[in-house]
């Protein structure tokens, strides 16, 4: 289990290719990237993201726990960026290595929904129109009940 | 105990932490006295449903008891990932 | 969209780089990649991989095709190699970028099912034991139902 | 027509591909054929459960028409990814 949380870029290809080859004899990974995208009408100058140090690391790791534990993995990876960011930087990225599939990909979908509401952290638009708080999506909540006793 | 405020309930209340001396039981009710003394804590806690709380560092309810707690934080829903 | 039909091992952490780097404004990047897992109890001396000169390309392309009209994408990208591969070797790679992570996901998926499926590959495993074709799983074309009509 | 067979289909029969003057109607009634004519065919196509079929490289059923195809293609179910 690997948890990163940096205000530095990182490699995702560098990590997904120590990931995989550190993660034993599995068949499959899947990874997520998650980038700053732009805005169409007003363009984003740049993305920051708060966290709360302490709580953060502590959600991370449970969260990639929570999936170990319900999924047959080889190893699981999370990264995630914090401070100020540019449209077309990587935020973040979750890996999960498993012996089969199904496995991984729903254990990386699994980790995203966690990150998106239960990870301390939250993201700021700036824009020349000033600064704006990125409001929780409601399907991002509702994401979370499909993993709930099924 | 510290309260830390994060985002928005930071910015309204112009605080990202301060020590604080009260014998609320639960945090809806250490709101109610935080709200009751400065208008800025009532405008970062005009909605509790736009409002999340964790207790020494894990989300909790806003009816958990404050026994023994050392550190709250009170701050939006997160939007991480 | 871009098609890699090879015998040679590719860097799927390069591949995932350059693809994201080159996928446009977009939020999300998910990423498959498949590897040559070996028997516990028989130890696999190679896995080899047959295919259709020709048909398989058209396969290929025709299953990234349909992904690219069914979700709103940025870029996809498949690999797939052939040949003689060892324990640990990667045998191939799908990656999906979007605008939104559920698009992402899904598409990757999606591609999956169909190289399982509709792709004409043939693997076959050599162990101690001899040459042996690996045979259909059932549940892999239980699989493609979900992609039909939803 | 170009006959081509591949995984254990190829090696049933012997041969990777071959031309076959025929004039069945569809891939069915051109197995019927190859089975009578050499008991190698007749061990690659027992089960027709576990045979696929591609007319000039694309998936096809054993009904479909032979007619104006050049390439044509047995094997097992694919195991790709």
């Amino acid at each position: 289990m690997q948890i990163l949380l940096q205000e530095p870029s990182f490699d995702a290809g560098a990590l997904l290719n120590a990931f995989t080859a550190g993660a034993g004899n599995i068949g499959a990974v899947v990874s997520f990237t998650g980038v700053v995208r732009d805005h169409p009408q007003t363009p984003l100058t740049a993305m920051e993201i708060e966290h709360y140090p302490g709580m953060t690391e502590r959600a991370l790791e449970e969260i990639a726990k929570s999936a170990a534990q319900r999924w047959s993995l080889g190893d699981v990876l999370v990264v995630h960026r914090f401070g100020r960011l540019t449209p077309g930087e990587q935020i973040m990225m979750v890996a999960a290595a498993a012996p089969h599939r199904r496995d991984a990909f729903d254990a990386a979908d699994f980790l995203m929904d966690y990150l998106k509401s239960r990870a301390p952290f939250w993201k700021r638009e700036i824009t020349a129109q000033g600064p704006q708080w990125v409001q929780a999506n409601p399907q991002d909540e509702d994401a979370l009940a499909r993993w709930s006793k099924d | 105990m510290n309260v830390l405020y994060f985002a928005w309930v930071r910015e309204r209340i112009g605080l990202p932490r301060e020590t604080i001396e009260t014998s609320a039981p639960t945090p809806r009710a250490l709101i109610e006295e935080l709200r009751s003394k400065d208008p800025r804590y009532a405008a970062a806690f005009a909605d509790l449903a736009a409002l999340r709380v964790a207790l020494d560092q894990e989300l909790a309810d806003f009816d958990a008891p404050l026994k023994g707690v050392k550190e709250l934080a009170f701050f939006p829903p997160m939007t991480g990932g």
